[in-house]
Order: C-alpha cells, then sequence, then structure tokens
C-alpha cells in the first residue's frame, strides 16, 4: 500500500508517547487499519485519552478473542466527526482465563453497554461496573457457566450441554 | 303472499343478495389486482369467479377456536347480528322497480342508525376478544365512526332535500319521475359520501381497525371458522349496501331507460352498482392508510364544512 | 402506571416485522410512552461455526448471516482475507464486485421502499416497487446465477465474468430502473397520503445520531456525513465519482428521500462501473489457509456499515471471525424515534431503519433504562389485561 | 364431503412465520405475492393472524429461543392446518447444520406437510410447493 | 394525480403475471439448482465434499469405486462443489421445482433423503 499513512503514525506515536512502556505493541497494519495492544490495567486511562483528547468517541463493536491462555478484549474504536479521518484503532486487552475481569468502558463511551454484555455472554468476560450482564442473547434454559465461542467448548459438547439442562 | 316470499328469497331477496356479494368481492379483488398489476384470483372457476365462493365454505367447514379470555356471549353474537343487520339494511334499497321491500318515511334516519350500529359491532368484536390488537382494532373502529357519521348524514341529507323526502324509496322515486339524478345537483355530495362509505367499509385508506401491519388483523384476529366466515360475508354485503345506497340516493335507483319493465330496472340498477363498486376499488389501490388522528380531524375539517356547503347551496338553488 | 396506559407487544410474530423480535410499547392511548426491546430470536450460534468451517466454508456461511446484504457481507469477508492472505483481486474482479453490490443496494433499497409503503398500507405501491425490483434481481440472477444470495465472490476474485450480452441487457436494466425511480421520486413528493404519515414522524436529530452511533442511510437521512464508500473506499470506489446523499429533515420522509435518491446514484455508479470497466482476469488463485494474523474490514451495506474483524492461526480455519452488522448500529437510535409517536407510526418508523434482526442478533438488547430481561408471553399479558380493568 | 375439499384446495391462506432465518427467504415468499407471481391466482391471501390462516408458510432456521413461540403460533391455527417448510434452514438447518442454537430441521418442532429446497428457494419454487401441497390434499387426507 | 393515471394506464396493460405453473418464465443462463454428478468423470478425490458448506454431499466407498448421495434438503445451491471439483464432474442444472410432500414417519425426513449418483457396477 502506498497511500499516506501519517495520520495513523501520528496516533501511534502519540500513544507511546503518552504511555509508554503501558503500549505493549503498536503497528499500522495498512491504511486506516490500526492495532494497539495495552496492559490491561491502563485500559480506563488510554479509552479516556483516546475518547476526550483524539475524538474516538464511537465503538464500532467489541470483540472477544480465546488466546487459549488468556482471554482477550479488542475494542475498535473510531473517530466519529472528521470527515478525512476514518481510522478504526482496534485496542486490544488481554485478561487471564481464570480470573476474566476487566473495567467497563461505559462511563466513557456509553454506546459500548450492549456490546460488553455480549461479551460476557459468550466469553465470560465480566465488565466491572457494568450495570447489568444478565444474558443477552443465549436461549432461555442456558447452562451457566457456558460460554459457547470459548475454545474449550467444541460444538458437540455444547449441544450435549444444552440437552442435558432441559432434562 | 307467495310472491312477497319469493320476492324475499329471490329476487331483491336473500339468494340474490349472497349471489351479489359474493360477485362483488371478486370484481373488487379483480379490479384492484389488474390496478396492481396482477391478475387475482383465477384458478377457481371460470376466471375465479367462485373463488369468493369457496373461501366461505372453506372457513364455514374449518375449525372454530374460541380463545378462553372472550367474553363468550358477545363474541360468538357479533358475527351473526352484523350479518342480519347488513341483510335487513338491503331490504330499504330498491332493486326491483322503485319501491324497495321495506319503506317507510324516514327510513333514510333508520338507515343511518343501522349502519352506526354496524360501527358498534365492531367495536364490541375487538372488545369480547380481550386481545391487545382486536381491542385497539374495536377501539378505532369507534373513534372511526365519529369522524365520518356526519358527513356521512349531511351527504344523505342532501337527496332528501330535493326530493322533499326521508324515504329511500321516496328519492328513488322521485328521481324516476323527473329524470334528474341527485348526482347533479350533489357532486359534493356524492364525493363526500363515497369517502365517508369507504371509512364505514374499513377499506384502505381507512382500514384503520384492521391495519395489518399495526395491528395483525384489527379486531377480527381472534375471530375464526365460521364466525370470520359471516364477518367476511357481512362486510361483502355491506359493500353491496354501500354501493347500492349511493345508486339509490345519487344515480336514480333502478331508473333508466324502460326501467319499468321489472327486468331492466334491475339491470340498470346493477350496472350503476358495479360502477360505483369500481370506483371505490380504484379508491382503494391509489392511497396509503391515514393515522387515525389525521382521520378522524380530516373528516371533521373537510368533509363537515364541505357537506354544509352542499346544503347550503341546495337551499339556494332550490329555495 | 394510570389505568389508561397499556402495553402492546408486538412481536415476536407481528406482521409488521419480517423476522420475530420483541417490542414491547408502552402507550397511553395511541400515544407510545415508553419502548423495550428483546432479542435473541434468530441467534443461531453462526460465530461458533466459522470456528469450524473453513474459509471456503465460510465463504457461504457468511452470506447467510443475512439474504438482503448477502453481497456486502461476503465482500466484507473476503476484503478481510484477501489482504491477510496477500492476494489481491484483479481490477476486472473489482469492478464486477462493486457492480454486483451496486444491484445489490438497488434491490435492497427498492424493497425497501415496498415495505415502507405496505406499512403505510400503501399496497398498490408496494406491488409497483417490488414488480420493478424484479428487473434488478433478474440482472443479478444473469450475473452471479441467484435471485437472492448470489455467492458472487471467491477469494481472490469473482466468480463469473460478464459477458458483453450481461453488459448490454444491464445497461437497459438499469436504464429501466432509473426512470422508474425518477417516478417514485416524483410520486413521494406528490402523493398528499405518503406525505402524510412521513413528514415529521420518526424525528432524530443530527447530534442524536451522532450520539447513538447511527449509521447508514439512517445517519444520512440526518444530516451525518458518513458513508464507508467515500471514507474508507474498497473495492473500486475509490475510481468512481458519485455523490454522497445527506438530507436534514431527519424524519421519515427525508429517509425515503435518501434511498431514493441512493438509487439513482447507484445507478450512476453501475453505469460508469460498466463503462470504465477494465480487462483482464477475473480472480486470483488465494491459498487455503491464512498465515497468523488479524485484520478489520469495513463495507457499506446498502443499510449502513458492516464490520468484520478475523484472526487467524496459519490454519485454513480462521481462529475467531467477528461480525457486526448494520442493523445493530441503529437499535439505540430507534427506540428514541419511536417514543412520543403513536401506534399507527410504528411500523413506518420501524420500517425507515430497515431493521432486519438476523444479523443483529448476536447482540440482542433488552431494556435501555431498566435492563431487565423478561418476555411477555400472552397468558401474562391476559393476565395483566386483567389486573388493569381490560382497557 | 366433496364441495369441502373443493372449498379446501381453492382457498388456501397463508400464513408467514420467521423462525430464525436470514430473510432470504422471507423476501422470496413475499416476492411470491407480487405481480410477477402473485400468488393471489391461487386464492392464496396472506394474512396477519395464525387464527385465518390454513398454512404455515415457515422459513428460517427453528433456534431455541423462538421453538416455544412457534408451537403455541401452531397451536392457535385452526384444523386443517398445514406446514410449509420453505429453504434448506427449515429443512435439515442449511449451512447452520451443528449451530448449538438451532434445531436441524423444522419437522423435529412440528410436523411438516411439504418441503421446498432452496437457498432461498426461488418464487417459482413456493408456487411449486403450493402446488404439490395442494396436489396432496386433493388425492387424499 | 400522478398514481390515478398509473393506476389506469395498468387497467389496459397486460398484468406482469407469468401464470406459473402453467406458463414458465423466460430462463435465464447459468442459474444455480439442482447439483447433478457425472459419476464416471468423478475420480472420487473428496475435494467436493470438503469444500461443501452445508455438508449436502456424501461419498459412499472410496476413490475411483465410490458412489456419490447429495442431499437436496440440506444443500444451499452454493455452487461451490461445481467450482472445486477438478474434473468438472458436476454441474448445476435449472431445475428448481424440487418440492415434496411425501412424508416418511421418522422426523428429520427431508435431511435424510438424498439423491443417489451410483457408477455402474461391473459384473
Ligand atoms: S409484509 Fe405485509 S403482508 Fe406480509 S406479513 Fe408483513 S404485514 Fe403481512
Ligand atoms: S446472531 Fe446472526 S450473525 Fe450472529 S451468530 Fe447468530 S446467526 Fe450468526
Ligand atoms: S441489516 Fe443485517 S439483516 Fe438487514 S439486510 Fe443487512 S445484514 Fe441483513
Ligand atoms: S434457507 Fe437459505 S435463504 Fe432461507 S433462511 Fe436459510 S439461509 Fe436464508
Ligand atoms: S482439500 Fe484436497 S487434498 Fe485436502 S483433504 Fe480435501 S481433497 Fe484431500
Ligand atoms: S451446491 Fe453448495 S451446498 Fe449444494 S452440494 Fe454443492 S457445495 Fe454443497
Ligand atoms: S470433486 Fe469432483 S471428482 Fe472429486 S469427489 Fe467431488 S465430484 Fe468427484
Ligand atoms: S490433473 Fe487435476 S485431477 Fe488430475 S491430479 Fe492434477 S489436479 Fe488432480
Amino acid at each position: 500500500m502506498l497511500s499516506d499513512i501519517s495520520k495513523e503514525q501520528e496516533i501511534v506515536n502519540n500513544l507511546k508517547d503518552k504511555f509508554g512502556d503501558k503500549i505493549i505493541e503498536a503497528k499500522v497494519q495498512s491504511a486506516r487499519r490500526v492495532f494497539v495492544t495495552i496492559d490491561s490495567k491502563s485500559l480506563i486511562k488510554v479509552t479516556k485519552f483516546l475518547a476526550k483528547e483524539k475524538n474516538y468517541t464511537h465503538v464500532a463493536t467489541i470483540s472477544g478473542l480465546d488466546l487459549v491462555k488468556n482471554l482477550a478484549v479488542i475494542y475498535h474504536l473510531r473517530e466519529y466527526h472528521s470527515k478525512e479521518q476514518f481510522i478504526t484503532l482496534s485496542l486490544k486487552v488481554e485478561v487471564a482465563k481464570d480470573k476474566p475481569k476487566l473495567p467497563t468502558i461505559i462511563t466513557i463511551i456509553p454506546g459500548a453497554e450492549l456490546y460488553e454484555r455480549e461479551v460476557h455472554d459468550l466469553f465470560g468476560i465480566v465488565f466491572e461496573g457494568h450495570p447489568d450482564l444478565s444474558p443477552l442473547i443465549l436461549p432461555e434454559h442456558w447452562p451457566s457457566g457456558v460460554y459457547p465461542l470459548r475454545k474449550e467448548y467444541k460444538l458437540e459438547d455444547i449441544k450435549t450441554k444444552i440437552e442435558k439442562v432441559k432434562k | 303472499m307467495i310472491i312477497e316470499i319469493l320476492k324475499l328469497l329471490i329476487i331483491p331477496g336473500i339468494f340474490f343478495l349472497f349471489t351479489l356479494a359474493l360477485f362483488y368481492q371478486w370484481l373488487d379483488r379483480r379490479f384492484l389486482a389488474r390496478l396492481q398489476n396482477r391478475r387475482g384470483p383465477m384458478h377457481t372457476g371460470s376466471h375465479g369467479t367462485l373463488q369468493p365462493l369457496a373461501d366461505f365454505i372453506k372457513l364455514l367447514a374449518k375449525e372454530d377456536i374460541e380463545p378462553e379470555a372472550v367474553d363468550k356471549p358477545v363474541f360468538r353474537g357479533v358475527p351473526i347480528l352484523l350479518s342480519t343487520i347488513s341483510i335487513t339494511a338491503l331490504f330499504f334499497i330498491p332493486i326491483w322497480g322503485v319501491k324497495a321491500f321495506v319503506h317507510f318515511e324516514g327510513d333514510l334516519i333508520f338507515m343511518t342508525f343501522l349502519m352506526t350500529l354496524i360501527a358498534i359491532l365492531a367495536f364490541l368484536g375487538g372488545w369480547s376478544s380481550t386481545n391487545r390488537f382486536s381491542t385497539i382494532g374495536g377501539l378505532r373502529a369507534a373513534m372511526q365512526t365519529l369522524g365520518y357519521e356526519v358527513p356521512l348524514s349531511l351527504a344523505f341529507i342532501g337527496p332528501a332535500i330535493v326530493a322533499k323526502s326521508l324515504s329511500i324509496s321516496k328519492i328513488v322515486e322521485w328521481q324516476a319521475s323527473t329524470g334528474i339524478w341527485a348526482i347533479i345537483l350533489n357532486p359534493l355530495g356524492f364525493g363526500i359520501a363515497i369517502i365517508a362509505l369507504l371509512a364505514e367499509l374499513e377499506k384502505v385508506p381507512f382500514d384503520l381497525p384492521e391495519a395489518e401491519t399495526e395491528l395483525v388483523a384489527g379486531w377480527q384476529t381472534e375471530f375464526s371458522g365460521r364466525k370470520l366466515a359471516l364477518l367476511r360475508f357481512a362486510f361483502d354485503l355491506e359493500l353491496v349496501l354501500a354501493a347500492g345506497l349511493i345508486t339509490s340516493l345519487f344515480l336514480g335507483g333502478p331508473a333508466g331507460p324502460f326501467y319499468n319493465i321489472p327486468w331492466v330496472g334491475v339491470i340498470w340498477f346493477f350496472i350503476k352498482t358495479t360502477i360505483v363498486v369500481l370506483i371505490l376499488s380504484n379508491l382503494r389501490g391509489l392511497f396509503a392508510r391515514f393515522r387515525i388522528d389525521q382521520m378522524v380531524s380530516g373528516c371533521w375539517k373537510y368533509l363537515v364544512p364541505l357537506a354544509i356547503i352542499q346544503i347550503i347551496f341546495l337551499q339556494l338553488v332550490l329555495g | 402506571m394510570s389505568n389508561s396506559t397499556y402495553k402492546v407487544p408486538i412481536g415476536p410474530q407481528h406482521p409488521a416485522l419480517k423476522e420475530p423480535e420483541n417490542f414491547l410499547l408502552t402507550v397511553d392511548g395511541e400515544e407510545i410512552i415508553d419502548v423495550k426491546i428483546r432479542l435473541g430470536y434468530v441467534h443461531r450460534g453462526g460465530e461458533k461455526a466459522f470456528e469450524n468451517r473453513t474459509y471456503v466454508q465460510g465463504l457461504y456461511l457468511i452470506e447467510r448471516v443475512c439474504g438482503i446484504c448477502a453481497m456486502a457481507h461476503q465482500l466484507c469477508y473476503v476484503n478481510n482475507l484477501e489482504p491477510m492472505m496477500d492476494v489481491e483481486a484483479p481490477p476486472r474482479a473489482q469492478y464486477i464486485r462493486t457492480i454486483v453490490a451496486e444491484l445489490e443496494r438497488v434491490h435492497s433499497h427498492l424493497l425497501w421502499l415496498g415495505v415502507a409503503a405496505h406499512e403505510i398500507g400503501f399496497d398498490t405501491l408496494f406491488m409497483y416497487c417490488w414488480r420493478d425490483r424484479e428487473v434488478s434481481l433478474d440482472l443479478m440472477e444473469m450475473i452471479t446465477g441467484n435471485r437472492v444470495l448470489h455467492a458472487a465472490n471467491t477469494i481472490g476474485g469473482v466468480r463469473r465474468d460478464l459477458t458483453a450480452d450481461m453488459i448490454s441487457k444491464t445497461r437497459k436494466g438499469i436504464a429501466l430502473l432509473k426512470k422508474r425511480t425518477e417516478y417514485y421520486k416524483k410520486l413521494v413528493l406528490a402523493e398528499k397520503t405518503i406525505l402524510k404519515r412521513a413528514l415529521g414522524v420518526g424525528i432524530l436529530s443530527t447530534k442524536d445520531a451522532a450520539e447513538l452511533c447511527a449509521v447508514g442511510p439512517t445517519a444520512r437521512a440526518s444530516n451525518v456525513k458518513k458513508d464507508v464508500r467515500k471514507d474508507d473506499p474498497y473495492s473500486a470506489y475509490d475510481e468512481i465519482p458519485f455523490n454522497l446523499i445527506t438530507y436534514d429533515l431527519c424524519d421519515v420522509a427525508s429517509r425515503v428521500l435518501v434511498r431514493v435518491d441512493e438509487l439513482i446514484e447507484s445507478a450512476n455508479i453501475i453505469e460508469y462501473s460498466l463503462d470504465h470497466l477494465p480487462t483482464g482476469p477475473i480472480g486470483v488463485r488465494a491459498p487455503r489457509s491464512i498465515p497468523p494474523g488479524e485484520n478489520v474490514s469495513i463495507v457499506e451495506a446498502p443499510r449502513g456499515e458492516d464490520i468484520h474483524y478475523c484472526k487467524s492461526n496459519g490454519t485454513d480455519k480462521p481462529e475467531r471471525y467477528k461480525v457486526r452488522a448494520p442493523t445493530l448500529g441503529n437499535w439505540a437510535s430507534m427506540a428514541k424515534m419511536l417514543i412520543g409517536g403513536y401506534v399507527a407510526d410504528v411500523p413506518i418508523t420501524l420500517a425507515a431503519i430497515d431493521p432486519c434482526m438476523s444479523c443483529t442478533d448476536r447482540v440482542a438488547f433488552i431494556d435501555a433504562n431498566s435492563g431487565k430481561n423478561w418476555i411477555w408471553s400472552t397468558e401474562q399479558i391476559k393476565k395483566y389485561s386483567k389486573k388493569n380493568g381490560g382497557r | 364431503m366433496d364441495i369441502i375439499k373443493w372449498a379446501r384446495i381453492k382457498s388456501p391462506w397463508v400464513f408467514h412465520f420467521n423462525a430464525g432465518g436470514c430473510n432470504g427467504c422471507d423476501i422470496e415468499v413475499l416476492a411470491s405475492l407480487i405481480p410477477r407471481y402473485d400468488i393471489e391466482r391461487f386464492g392464496m391471501i396472506l394474512r396477519g393472524s395464525p387464527r385465518h390462516a390454513d398454512v404455515m408458510l415457515l422459513t428460517g432456521t427453528v433456534t431455541r429461543q423462538i421453538k416455544d413461540r412457534l408451537i403455541r403460533i401452531y397451536e392457535q391455527m385452526a384444523e386443517p392446518k398445514f406446514v410449509m417448510a420453505i429453504g434448506s434452514c427449515a429443512m435439515s438447518g442449511g449451512v447452520f447444520q451443528n449451530c448449538y442454537s438451532v434445531y436441524e430441521g423444522a419437522d423435529k418442532v412440528i410436523p411438516v406437510d411439504v418441503y421446498v429446497p432452496g437457498c432461498p428457494p426461488r418464487p417459482q419454487a413456493i408456487i411449486d410447493g403450493a402446488v404439490k401441497l395442494l396436489q396432496k390434499l386433493a388425492a387424499g387426507k | 394525480m400522478a398514481m390515478e393515471r398509473e393506476l389506469l394506464r395498468h387497467l389496459v396493460k397486460k398484468p406482469a403475471t407469468i401464470i406459473y405453473p402453467f406458463e414458465s418464465p423466460e430462463p435465464i443462463e447459468g442459474t444455480r439448482a439442482k447439483v447433478e454428478i457425472d459419476i464416471l468423470k468423478c475420480i472420487g478425490c473428496g475435494t467436493c465434499i470438503h469444500d461443501c458448506p452445508a455438508y449436502a454431499l456424501e461419498m459412499v466407498g472410496k476413490g475411483l469405486t465410490c458412489d456419490m448421495k447429495w442431499y437436496p434438503g440440506r444443500c444451499v445451491f452454493c455452487g461451490q462443489c461445481v467450482e472445486s471439483c477438478p474434473r468438472n464432474a458436476i454441474k448445476q442444472t435449472a431445475e428448481h421445482d424440487l418440492a415434496t410432500t411425501e412424508s416418511v414417519e421418522s422426523a428429520g425426513m427431508m435431511s435424510e433423503r438424498f439423491v443417489e449418483f451410483n457408477r455402474p457396477k461391473k459384473e
């Protein structure tokens, strides 16, 4: 890609300057695609900085990810207002699988509420401070503690688990 | 006496009305389909003419579910009453000759009363179903009455003033004998009556009580089987009634060349009602549904003043 | 709650919704004072299925997230995978993709116009719109082989080439559609009954639209200038000139107008692409597996932006595939539009954002205020109505 | 009763139920109403209320969440009633086979009378299914 | 008024309806419907089965002697099998009318019903 990626580089540099070693990895993948991995402890600080000072107030979606040892959450953030910049910044944090806890970002970006609930449903990540993490899309009679998108559940396992609960 | 009974059964009578009702339903559906560039029912009987009959019989033979929660006596009574009233009202319409089967001075008033009754029955039907959609549908039917009732009555008064009588038969007689159709003096009244009757029939743009996209099937949602068959039949009869009324009050009923020969009169009547039905279906294809508040306020804002203007105009011309 | 307010459940099975979802409206007379939503009826567990399908199988699974923006989803999918595989579809394929994507927009907007007309009880217009929509479906069947789920793309290109015969037929069809669209625009502006039902209904101000993250035509009808095709061009959009349509009435009427204008715009795009169609191959060979990596792709579907995230692990199956489809972005705005309106306006307001739940359902949302998860069964409703005097 | 049978065959009112499909089938069901295909020719009218209908047009994968609804709606229909399973989702789950949240085929939940393969079946195929249903009725049952 | 004119225009126009099944619409070339396998061309490589998103193909036996099954109730008519086959043994015809009413007691019958393509067996 020969396109101009100075804007993307700029936001990455900004983040690096501001947070230093809290940024584990930051790369410009291609035009308008930035991937940043940060330490889970500084999630709130980084999001606040992005939202308040860089105008990244639009959360396109939140993806969960199972890295076998850890779980990861990716916030796909975007600047909503300006027209020239359409950078999608994917902010990744990792959490330990046995203690999947993260602070909620809905105090900064209210639109994240539903996405956080979805991730909770499918991966079992607890967002501390979220007002309501009740099941969102999974069917009724869903067995508690089964998070279908985690790798340890094979498709068939889930099915048999559901059938069991029904009986 | 025997002739009277034969008449009751055959010519203006029940059998005739039944056929006419089904025929007009077919005509309405086919015509609308044509306007929409479709074909409409065509595989039942020749050109689908037997479609309404098939629908009717099928519904009669279908299981009749009465939901637990309904108010049984009312729920059962509404379809029966509705079709009886529609038939009764039809006997006031002169079809065979200029005199209706039943006629008396003031039967026009009685007719408006019957039409209100029909709307009230719709409300009762919806209310007795105790289903959300039905209830709202019923309420809407009642509210709608508030809108169209007054302009409808005012529009009916026009021909009455012209013929100086409140009897439908007399009005027809006057038109037949003078050769002047009331529509000539009452063009506005004619339009208003058509619009108001469209509302009475709960057809687009006034099909609010059974608006499918909002209320499933409105106040009819819970009816099934026989009851639904009767309801639909009652609406078909009402279509005949509406067309017949317009024909009688504005288009001179069976009047026309050689109307004194009994069959010719019926044919004239038939032609005129068919035209009215076609006008009604055309309007049905032309508009989007109104919202209930728009409908009621529209009636009061436009139809009522127009109807009054029409009457004042008549007074000036005749007076 | 006073006695005059009662609740109207809309769905999960309701004629105004093509798909099963549940809305619960609290109404006062005919006016709506509260909206609660429960989704989840169409959750099929597709995202897990991706992890068990190869990338090739995924091509068809992704289409079936939704039958209306199938092409948009598939395009997003291949746009996502191709950079990861380090292949690039040749220019001719990019143009064909653009053409099919725009044809899909035409079909989707016409479908929408018809449904909207149907929702306000204007069945004649519904019939006409859908009749004309058949033209675009025929074109798509000719180009791709199917009317609705096209399977037009392969990873690395498109499946079928455009022949000269197809091009001339497409031109003819598009010209016809353009004429009809102009007629519809005239009609919408001239017909009193349509305007009456659309003007000032379901207001969503520019500020709200931005705050609630509305996307697609819904946002553009609220004068938010946002269109992925312009902002983040993919396929051949960076070479094709077209206008970004916005209206500022912020109501149902402007949502209609945005779509009608976009129809004409799409027709222009197709004509331009046909005129400038590059020659060359229509696809390149793509590997079956993808080296570890991740990517995000965004596509402007007929209803707004569609965003996919993919993580690969070196095999021929994705580690994780995530889809966020357009309608979800508009849910928050919807509640805003409904409150304060009339029951009779619900179908048209709902229709105006063109909600299709099949894609949204990964994320169901219930009630923004209380967040309590409940569905009303018929029995409950009956009980409730008795308690409240049945009025 | 031949006349009743005749009436039944000539007047099958339909009711559309989406049990969790992708829209593809649903728009094709709607498309069979439009001028090009016009199923009203056979006297088929689309009704909003299951109580009025004879035939349920079932589209989409039956999801776990909607199963109870589907059964309830089916019970609300008045006898005699028929079900047309439209699309591969309603027949076997289609591409969603072995997903954790779907039943593989609607006939695991309610009895089905006609199966219309396709994804989505085009309107002709749906009409063909309807005609085959009517033929089946005419032949007996 | 624009609308009324349009309505009346349709009165004289022929309806757009195609009286299917008594008359068929113009066939469009290349539409994808029924899957047919030329079993004599098939070498039993299994690529089609591997790529089918709906598990609609099944191989009975192995290699050159295998037979194939196709499940119409599962197939989504995507055409990937046609694309994948190295021997062009699979094609899709334009036959859409695949509906069936045959009832089988067992639930889930449609997904169990298949079309079988058998190799002629040598005596
Ligand atoms: S589109 Fe119209 S006819 Fe069809 S189900 Fe919906 S409301 Fe009913
Ligand atoms: S909600 Fe839709 S997109 Fe999501 S997993 Fe289910 S089927 Fe797939
Ligand atoms: S918004 Fe979603 S459900 Fe609707 S057409 Fe687009 S992808 Fe499909
Ligand atoms: S059969 Fe195909 S088109 Fe129909 S709902 Fe299922 S995936 Fe969609
Ligand atoms: S993809 Fe080809 S080589 Fe690989 S298992 Fe399948 S048939 Fe064999
Ligand atoms: S057309 Fe698609 S679904 Fe059908 S057998 Fe071939 S690959 Fe499988
Ligand atoms: S891909 Fe072709 S050759 Fe291979 S098994 Fe399938 S049909 Fe036979
Ligand atoms: S010629 Fe084709 S079928 Fe034969 S080995 Fe090569 S790829 Fe396989």
